[in-house]
């Protein structure tokens, strides 16, 4: 199985995790005000306007849904900034 | 305008707390307030201003005056972001000067909030229709810009989601608890301001207090990035509030309003939203720069109202209406 | 039930606010209130009533009266929760009529609440031992509901953790702050309430009112989960309130109960709660489904009593009464 | 060495943590109150009853316990909810 | 020590509300409050004594009493952490010995707010200079403590680094909010006082039995750890206060202090630190142990003097003064 | 690409991200105040001494990058206390 993980801003977590359930992922994970910095500088977790804070997302899902995924959040990202990095994991299926 | 106001506005406890949270942020103390108690003291003063301003309502009325003020509010809401984008055109691209004309279109709760509590320090009272007409100024800017950004913009993707965005323009924490609090306010009368006066009135300034050391940590941390800003944007942030607060003044004075009113109506004009804009600017103008227009307003524009534009408007006030 | 009994009760800035929350979440607001905000407020509210009922009973004393009170209030604990489960067990299985079960046979502390500041608008007062009745009605359901499940359910690992299940009922946060500031207050008195009253009488209803803003948010966003529950259920969530209101007042009526506690233990035999007893049931009965009984006690039966079940209660007390 | 990143509703995360203690694992890591959504529906980081809200927990141990850990880590899952994920991960020991 | 003395100072509502803290701890109720509730009260008392503090020396002025009363105090923020460490040594390594001293030199914030309440309900009044006091004895023992260190340590790297150390001596955040809201008191005078003193006034012993719960849940929370400290240790935290409060009191007397004064004087030597000091030591000293001289302070010390110390220090002043 | 996470106390967070900066990372994530056990016993995330809470971050870098990261964390992280995991990843590039 696929681990994706993305950091993206509260202004476009919904639009990530519509894409998320629209692609048919089981189930995700967020933390929310996280702290961050890449290419859009510092990113605290105490910004007055919540939308700029960062979240932390990741999902488990097998390989199609993650080519799915990954296409469709790549322009995203693009356009609105974000980070996301996939890997490989086990899935315990009890 | 008189030394004695500049001091009379600052030795107040609110405006000295702000300061030491720009020192505590300047000197890199750990003190830190966590983002839940920002939200604890801003949701605090909202509902406070509102139903205060609500039940002022339940006593005054609705007038022509009232009328009066509101209309000249919605105006300068419309007409504020139009002409600050022509300026800001000057120098910047499409996108950040919609963001940043939005944002002075509109204003920032906190500085009425204060300039509230400057007048009562001076004992001056003021109407509760202004809490109607600071909300009434919220959102408009929102629209403005976008309407701009669909005219002189030439992008791939240009049709904004306008359902979005005016569900936020409406219904966004601010707007809807400053509507909602002034309504609750206006139909609980005396008796519901009383039994919650103890809390959301006279706790009121202590509050202010408390949430200025905060925006003073917030503001200070910021106040590294305004270099970056560059100098056409800082003159910009000191010199368009008090243009703004001047034309606002100067239709006040035609418009015949009375002297705190007129004062309220001119620190509107004159301050920008750094949240309510901001959160509206990022879903659809993403090209343009957050860290630009929210440092321009929060770490330019609000200090100096807080600390000079407050006495500066009320002298110009003051000289016009005596 | 007049009209205007409604009215007093819904023109009351706590409810108003409740309102507003749950217009807020519909329309799907920005609006958002920290949980540890929450937290605070709740924590508050439980203290205040708390330390207010001790003061009150060290001023009182304990009465036959208030043994009599605190008696009835024991029985019904444990009586609701098995004729509860009787009537669940027509459409669910057994797991879920247990949770079910215990959730309206134990209390909600913030109907509770109201309901006082709602005698407090019509300045009626009530005992302190109605807070030690509050106390004494949280844990027996639960108990009762673990009892039914032993009887009735044929689990595997039937045995049930009954060391951790008392723990829980005797030791939780609301049982615990409850029993120990009805203590601090009866032992530190006139003197010890004179100290705190600024925060923790004055500020009250204030408090309420923040806090119901945030109930509303909390109970609006449930609201979507209300059709997945089913329309026995929301039925049960409805009628289950008014029938256990109305038993608790023709048991206060045979035990000659004052007017305001035979109020009050109406409430408290209506109300459900949502927070210790489906920390209990999480525990000790994974197999239900706790978006359901959650959802019911939350959604459903907590807005009623606040908003109709609080007039419908009281005036079938006057009624009764008068 | 492995890591195992569990995640599971508070009521039962002693319970995880007792499970990870006694089977000998030199740590953990827990991050409170996280927002997610699996087969039981969403669960957000507000619910008034603590019990129901979700934590992430990670912990890196050698593939023995790792094993041993899963094995117990299952049954507990299948039973209350939850997700559980296994990968490789190089540990630096100084 | 009259037996009255320790009723007199249990039976308030902040004393009990920290043994109902503690309690919940050891019965691991699941009572929690979060960790933004814990700073929303500490920085509301801490702000509420530096601006009340502040108002009062902006009545009374500095006089040759205050320098006086300023000085000692200087004096024995440098003389405890020197001969505590010493005796530490009997037992311990260099850098425990030094993080431990350094902690028992400075003082506790909350302690000391606690021992004003206490004053406060036998109607006695403290000077404005108490707090300056308190402020001028928060960080000596950092730097007296990395002195010992750099004395007697034998550091690969033993340079330590005194640019980052100072800072966090002057600008941590309970001595960076105590001076400056200090100076805004004193600044703002009666009228800035009285705008807000509804919040930082009337509400300051609610707040402060609200904060004490808080206290008590983290004190119970560590009381676990006791054990591992160690008997000589456990000594000492209770040998030590009763010590310092003891020579505090004798030069108090020498220097003729006023009784609340020599009180609140005694309360600041016997009290140490788990916050300031513990960070600086944390960064200074990785060597030292946190959970030994934090656990100290916080889980024994603490406690101690809140329950037994407060008393026992009044009385001793009470027996010299009268 | 290496993904590099470090559980470290807030006093010395700094001194990591001092590092990762230096080193020529893009960017970092952070999650503060989290709960965690290890080799200094049970750290909460409500200790009153903030300096004692720890932080979870994690980085994503080249290989290069993060062989000089984890040679520059060692030292710090054996003094002070904390954990470091290191794991290959997949890093969107768009
Ligand atoms: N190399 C990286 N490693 C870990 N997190 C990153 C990295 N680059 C970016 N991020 C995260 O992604 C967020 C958004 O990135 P950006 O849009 O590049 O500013 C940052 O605030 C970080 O939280
Ligand atoms: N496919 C997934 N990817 C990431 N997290 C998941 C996934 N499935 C479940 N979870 C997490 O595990 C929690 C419990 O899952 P469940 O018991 O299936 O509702 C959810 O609330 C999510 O936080
Ligand atoms: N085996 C492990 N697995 C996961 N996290 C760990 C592990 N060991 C240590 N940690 C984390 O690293 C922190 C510091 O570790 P230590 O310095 O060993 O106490 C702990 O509080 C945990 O959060
Ligand atoms: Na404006
Ligand atoms: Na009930
Ligand atoms: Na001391």
């Amino acid at each position: 199985m696929k681990k994706i993980e993305i950091v993206v801003d509260n202004t476009h977590l919904k639009m990530v995790l519509d894409i998320l359930e629209s692609s048919g992922v089981s189930g995700y994970t967020v933390i929310k005000d996280i702290i961050g910095k890449g290419d859009r500088g510092l990113v605290l977790a105490d910004e007055p306007f919540e939308g700029l804070k960062n979240s932390y997302l990741f999902t488990v899902c097998n390989d199609e849904i993650a080519n799915s995924v990954i296409a469709r959040i790549g322009p995203l990202l693009k356009r609105y900034g974000g980070a996301c990095m996939v890997s490989d994991v086990g899935w315990l299926v009890y | 305008m008189h030394v004695d106001l500049i001091l009379q506005n600052i030795l107040n406890p609110p405006i000295m707390m702000f300061f030491l949270g720009i020192f505590a942020a300047l000197v890199r103390s750990d003190l830190e307030i966590p983002q839940s108690l920002s939200k604890l003291f801003s949701l605090y003063l909202l509902i406070a201003i509102g139903l205060h301003g609500g039940y002022e309502l339940s006593k005054s009325g609705i007038s022509l005056y009232v009328v009066k003020v509101l209309a000249l509010a919605s105006f300068m809401a419309f007409l504020v972001p139009i002409y600050s984008f022509f300026v800001l055109r000057v120098r910047l691209d499409v996108y950040n000067a919609v963001a940043i004309a939005a944002s002075y279109g509109s204003i920032s709760a906190v500085t009425f909030i204060t300039a509230v509590s400057f007048l009562d320090s001076l004992n001056l009272h003021h109407g509760g229709y202004m809490v109607a007409a600071m909300t009434l100024m919220e959102s408009p800017a929102i629209v403005v810009g976008l309407l701009l950004l669909s005219l002189f913009a030439r992008r791939a993707d240009s049709e904004i989601k306008w359902g979005g965005v005016l569900k936020e323009a409406l219904f966004n924490a601010s707007v809807l608890l400053l509507v909602g609090t002034l309504l609750i306010g206006a139909l609980t009368g005396e008796k519901g301001w009383k039994s919650i006066e103890p809390l959301f009135g006279g706790l009121f300034k202590g509050m202010l207090t408390f949430f200025l050391l905060d925006m003073g940590l917030i503001a200070g941390k910021r106040l590294g990035d305004v270099k970056k800003v560059g100098v056409f944007l800082i003159a910009f942030g000191v010199i368009m509030p008090i243009f703004n607060a001047s034309l606002g003044i100067l239709l006040a004075k035609l418009a015949n309003f009375h002297t705190s009113d007129a004062f309220l109506f001119s620190i509107l004009c004159a301050s920008a939203s750094y949240i309510a804009v901001p959160a509206a600017m990022r879903m659809s103008v993403p090209e343009a720069n957050p860290s630009i227009y929210i440092t321009l307003s929060l770490a330019i524009t609000f200090p100096f109202n807080i600390a000079f534009g407050i006495p500066l408007y009320y002298s110009m006030v003051s000289l016009l209406w005596n």
